[in-house]
């Protein structure tokens, strides 16, 4: 079993919610990082005026503020080289920004120690922009790994892998190797992995970059599905299709800065 | 427990995927193994040979008269006033007059007029075992040299000096040589580790992202490293046998005054051997991906 | 000309993006052409010492009464006939007796009262060069046994087998690490190659997905592995003679009866290893890449 | 200069229509494969009855046939796994059909030798799909790589690949290694890199998947100034708003063929 740091339980989103599929899988999974009174009026994913600087001097956000509940879904858009990818990578711990704060399931990510950074990417499933596959794993491998991490049981990854690929109309290619596929189908596999857990967070980054609007429709279900279940979802996107007309958030970042 | 299937289940997945690379490392450390504890037994048997070579090295001080057995506790005294010897043997003439008759052989009756009068008495001292080098033995004989009624201090300097010389130049080769495989096994290894973290770069890249804990990361490593370890020490100790019994057998032969008795490591040392490269072999998994154990 | 120009350009910016690699690679070249070069002088040494060894051997047959001038020819004629021989001495019976004079030293009025017939007269054979092993050595011995008036022969068998085996197991060692160094040569180069393969990839890759000509992808890793074997094999032969130079300084003493004069190889022989390496590493390259220039 | 092969000269594109631009640069550097007579009523790009399977038995093509005439523009669309980026490949030679028969410039390319494929490359320029470039050589290094294989002079590189880079709005980060920028970012470069040449035909594979509506609006004034100046282009794209409202044609692929 997963150990546990820092005393603070990690409540799972899913139990939030009524409705949550599989709940007693998220509650073996899931600790609880925030303390019981406050875990409800509190941000999910809390950022306060951060910015990042990447050497030598190129400015990629700056002095940026935004708030995610728990159990939003969010469409994060902006031109090419605005910072979007950026904040996705501050928020999963993977760059540390120069300035500013940022909270996630209430905990400041600057004081986390190491087990209790890999606990909170346990929680979040990352659609890479560049997808970040293996190419000599088959799909199924590939899919498979954030609950391989967890340690679950074999019949229980089957079965929620065989779910995912399905959602995404990839069941069929599980056991190519998934440097064999085409890049619209490489896509899925990195959006598949990213939600095979049912994290309390997604971050997807332009997850239908490759994809038609008929898949980029069964992608969209997916995320609607699992935001429906209690997970936030966060979404990196320059395609207007996917988001124009939902009654969900959509903020725009322009040089680094957000605009009204 | 389940956990450690999982381990198990892991490596047994990753050595099908990446057996090109196991078998490489594997050939890499018997190779090292191999060449290590050759040069090891190369430099024991130098050592063993050493010692055997300084048991048959002996200074003969030839006297002008002979020392009469009051005496000799006396003269051993200041012999080993300047340094502890292994033996002292005082020849009288009448000794050397019998290894002479017997030297010349057949030939011997030429001799029967003659008494051991014509023979000069001498004195013979083996050093210590460790006196090794050439110049300590030249100071030993300078100072045999003022015994009293001492004519002259022989000993076979022609042959010894050659040998010793010789002993100093194949000492050098082998370390040089040693030093040479070092460096060269040192380059291997560190090659075999850059290729296999090229090789596992992404998978451990994308581990650390979904936040694997450091024990599933590392375990199947560990695991891998350790039947490396084993298996390839073994291969390489083993092939050194092999190695080591072929050369022996060369040299063996109508060996009598053999200066070479070839030994083999004993059991403990083979043993030891292999222990420290298992564990070479399994710190060196975990310190080519230490860098991805930082968050 | 200006293509050139364009080729050199590129093989700087490539060095100024690979200097990591291409460190490693010089290393790889100069301790290969290191160890390849230590070992080929080592055996080129152990030669000369083998023939310098020979040139002491003497074979002395005793003899129970002298060879009278007109027989000598018929005689040496006798020992050709059985072996081509370096050299055949006849020893009188008074010029054994004067040596043994000398070597009595200061001793030697004991044999004043004694004539030159207490000493057998012999003949000292010194066979050829070539007739290296102890075993064609005994047959010859026992030949010169069945010489007319052939008392005994004798040769510093003690010390020529002592010797003889020595040298064996020197030659053995010799071999053995030779085979060792080579594939640990051997798996160097290869990683070397695999490791600069790697990194070159992709970019291999995409010059051949825009259809750059075979002379534009060669040319720069040509120049790159040339100027690679170059400045490794001088390197590594420096390195030898540096190692050399240290190692004669060591051995040179009061050297009367050195057996090993060392010598270094011949500039000649010098510049065709350097030579060989260069076009070892040159064809390395090409090799390595040789995949990358079918469509 | 360059070889010349089999003695069939391959004329360019760009002195074929009046007002292309750097005439000059063209006439030295495009060779004719196309003999004078037929040049003109010939398709530049003929793929007939071509059936493409990839081992063990993913059939990605499947008997299909399409003529694209010198100097055309046309999208290429279709689902994701369709066969768009297979396609292109088998026309730039980076994968052999299983059947069928695939003309550029009139040769047939399963007959072209060693030197006649890297002549006929030096024609082509593709973005491809997941990009290709170098992460550790600079942008610019990047782009000048098609002229560098041509012995192009250094001053006229300079000049082209400014020149291309700024039409991408991507001048400001020319000397920056390829991999420190964003994936819209990177995605310009392989379009610079496609175009940087002014070759006879470009193959786009998915060219704005990662960009916004503003920057592919001046990926598509890039191709369309090309495609004046004589370029034949091949754009294989889900993003109907690049190709809606278009003059040019749109072949639609599915499941490995052509629907009408
Ligand atoms: N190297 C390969 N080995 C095996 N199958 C492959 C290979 N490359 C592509 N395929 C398969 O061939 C089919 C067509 O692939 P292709 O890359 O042409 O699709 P595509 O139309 O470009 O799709 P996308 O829009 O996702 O890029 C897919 O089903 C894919 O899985
Ligand atoms: N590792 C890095 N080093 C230097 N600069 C970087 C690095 N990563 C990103 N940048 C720069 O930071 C800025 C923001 O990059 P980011 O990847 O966040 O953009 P983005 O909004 O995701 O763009 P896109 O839509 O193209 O993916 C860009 O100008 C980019 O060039
Ligand atoms: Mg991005
Ligand atoms: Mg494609």
């Amino acid at each position: 079993m997963p150990a546990v740091h820092g005393g603070r339980p990690f409540r799972p989103a899913a139990d939030v919610r009524p409705g949550a599929p599989d709940t007693d899988f998220d509650n073996k999974v899931r600790l609880h990082f925030m303390s019981e009174q406050n875990r409800e009026n509190r941000p999910f994913v809390d950022v306060v005026k951060v910015t990042k600087v990447y050497s030598p001097d190129i400015v990629a956000l700056q002095d940026v503020s935004l708030s995610v509940d728990r159990g939003e879904m969010i469409f994060l858009t902006g031109m090419s080289g605005a910072g979007k990818s950026t904040l996705l990578k501050l928020i999963s711990c993977m760059e540390r920004p120069n300035k500013g704060l940022i909270e996630v399931a209430g905990r400041d990510t600057a004081k986390l120690k190491k087990g209790e950074i890999q606990e909170l990417r346990q929680q979040i499933g990352m659609a890479y922009q560049d997808f970040k596959i293996l190419p000599r794993h088959t799909v199924f491998q590939n899919v498979a790994m954030p609950m391989e991490v967890l340690y679950r049981p074999g019949r229980e990854i089957k079965e929620r892998v065989n779910e995912v690929l399905e959602a995404l109309r990839m069941d069929h290619k599980k056991n190519l190797p998934a440097g064999k596929l085409s890049r619209g189908e490489q896509q899925r596999v990195a959006i598949a992995r990213a939600a095979v857990n049912r994290p309390a967070l997604i971050l997807a980054d332009e997850p239908t970059g490759n994809l038609d609007s008929e898949i980029s429709t069964l992608v969209m279900k997916l995320f609607t599905e699992l935001n429906e279940g209690g997970s936030t979802i966060i979404i990196a996107t320059h395609d207007s299709s996917i988001y124009e007309g939902t009654s969900h958030r959509v903020v725009r970042l322009e040089h680094g800065m957000f605009t009204a | 427990m389940s956990r450690l299937k999982y381990h198990i289940k892991q490596t047994w997945r990753n050595l099908g995927q990446s057996w090109g690379t196991q078998i490489m490392t594997l050939f890499t450390v018997s190779l090292s193994v191999l060449i290590f504890s050759f040069f090891l037994l190369i430099y024991v048997n130098i050592l063993a040979a050493g010692d055997r070579f300084s048991d048959e090295l002996r200074l003969v001080v030839y006297l002008d008269h002979e020392v009469v057995p009051e005496m000799q506790p006396q003269i051993r005294k200041k012999i080993m006033d300047f340094s502890e010897v292994e033996n002292i043997v005082f020849v009288s003439r009448k000794e050397a007059f019998e290894r002479f008759r017997k030297q010349l052989g057949k030939n011997s009756d030429v001799l029967d007029d003659l008494g051991p009068e014509i023979m000069p008495p001498s004195i013979e001292v083996s050093p210590l075992r460790d006196l090794e080098h050439l110049s300590q033995l030249k100071e030993f004989s300078d100072y045999l040299a003022t015994l009293p009624g001492a004519l002259k201090v022989q000993y076979g300097q022609n042959w010894v000096e050659r040998f010793g010389h010789f002993t100093e130049l194949v000492r050098m080769t082998v370390i040089m040589s040693g030093v040479l495989l070092v460096m060269a096994t040192g380059f291997m290894v560190s090659y075999t580790i850059r290729l296999t973290v090229v090789a596992k770069d992404a998978e451990l890249e994308i581990l650390r992202l979904l936040g694997a804990s450091s024990s599933y990361v590392q375990t199947p490593l560990l695991i891998e490293g350790l039947m490396q370890g084993i298996i390839g020490s073994t291969l390489g100790m083993a092939l050194l046998y092999a190695l080591y019994t072929w050369a022996a057998g060369r040299l063996s032969g109508p060996g009598f005054l053999r200066l070479f008795d070839l030994t083999f490591f004993s059991p403990l040392t083979a043993c030891a051997i292999i222990l420290v490269s298992i564990a070479m072999c399994t710190g060196g998994s975990l310190i080519a991906i230490r860098k991805y154990m930082r968050i």
